[in-house]
């Protein structure tokens, strides 16, 4: 089975992901989910809007995807979800997630997916609360 | 040749459109699109020196080259997830 | 809310775990589940079968859920569920999470968590397949 | 004093039940405990110098005392997840 992609607005489905990694010979199986905050520095949060150059992003996620399996043999599937449009305080912005026959190099590789999301895939969110509305580059 | 340049988050917002088009010679290169863009839309001025250029959903450095045809986009700093 | 400590002979509810690890101050929810695999050394593999001291498992695991807390002060919320009894090739035999409101501490403490529920925690696993049935020791 | 011993795993298997009694004289520590039950169910030693022991549902030294009402449990290696 393919890795999985995917922008989209709708909400993530975290059995669509779970179901995207599972595979009888991939026992461990490690997601990380992102949520929207409800306060960030002190502000109450409205909600996130997140925009993508989506084609360009895909692009990638799937290099991302790639680099991770040579960096980490034993990753056999890699998921990304991430969500675009208005995004609720308490919902899931995105999820990624790796599965390996065993758990050791799911670690790593689950945290490298998440920094190279956060630094090289062209998707951007603004954030709206009481102070107004800003976009927000990473962290 | 004209040059249908892609723009996303703050920039859009500043220029008011998610996307415009450019004349430039043919051949001209990144650093060169930059300049005519500040030309043609100087509220942009701001926020360009903190884009990277994709060429063709790549970044591109400012000496590449872009021809006709090629998908051009600012990309301002990224911050999924 | 409380961490979710749980054992059951019912599949795993991944959205039971989610929930529960959910809240508007916590952006960052790591997950790990361990599936039966198909193949153990090179046997085909029936079933797992899995056996717990559920009222000592379940203080461990309570246990292990403050020591996080303690190590990484920034993890609000630890789940573990366990089932028990006969588990297929393929399904989910745990599932760990832990939330913060940023990432960083979720990682090495959910790693932390998989490591003391095999060490420690006094739950067994009969591996049944074509060469027979073993109880199996954590490795 | 009766002592109810519970059994998991191997050692359940081996001893042909979850749990079973000894008498043991009272404030009995693990060790006495472990002696007697080998003695009692001599099938289950091979399996015994690899369990722990756990009373009141934490693992005991071999020293620690045996109270009437305690509950004791045999360990044997884990393997969650």
């Amino acid at each position: 089975m393919e890795d999985l992609v995917k922008i989209t607005e709708e909400p993530i489905d975290l059995e669509e992901v779970a179901s995207a990694l599972s595979s009888p010979e991939l026992g461990a199986i490690l997601t990380f989910v992102g949520t929207v905050r409800g306060i960030e520095d002190g502000e109450r949060i409205s909600y996130l809007e997140y925009e993508a150059y989506e084609e360009m992003a895909k692009e990638e996620l799937l290099a991302i995807c790639r680099e991770i399996k040579a960096r980490w043999p034993t990753v056999q599937r890699v998921a990304f979800v991430h969500r675009i449009g208005r995004v609720g305080v308490g919902e899931a912005a995105v999820a990624i997630g790796v599965s390996a026959p065993h758990r050791e190099e799911t670690f790593p590789a689950l945290a490298y997916a998440v920094d190279r999301l956060k630094e090289t895939v062209p998707i951007w969110k603004k954030q709206v609360g009481e102070k107004g509305a800003r976009w927000k580059p990473a962290k | 040749m004209r040059v249908k340049v892609l723009l996303f988050a703050g920039l859009r917002e500043a220029a008011g459109e998610a996307e415009l088009e450019l004349e430039l010679p043919e051949g001209a290169t990144v650093e060169e699109l930059l300049t005519a863009l500040e030309k043609e839309r100087p509220r942009l001025s701001r926020l360009l020196p903190l884009a990277k250029v994709a060429v063709n959903r790549r970044v591109a450095r400012k000496g590449t080259e872009i021809h006709p045809g090629d998908e051009v986009a600012l990309i301002p700093p990224v911050g999924g997830g």
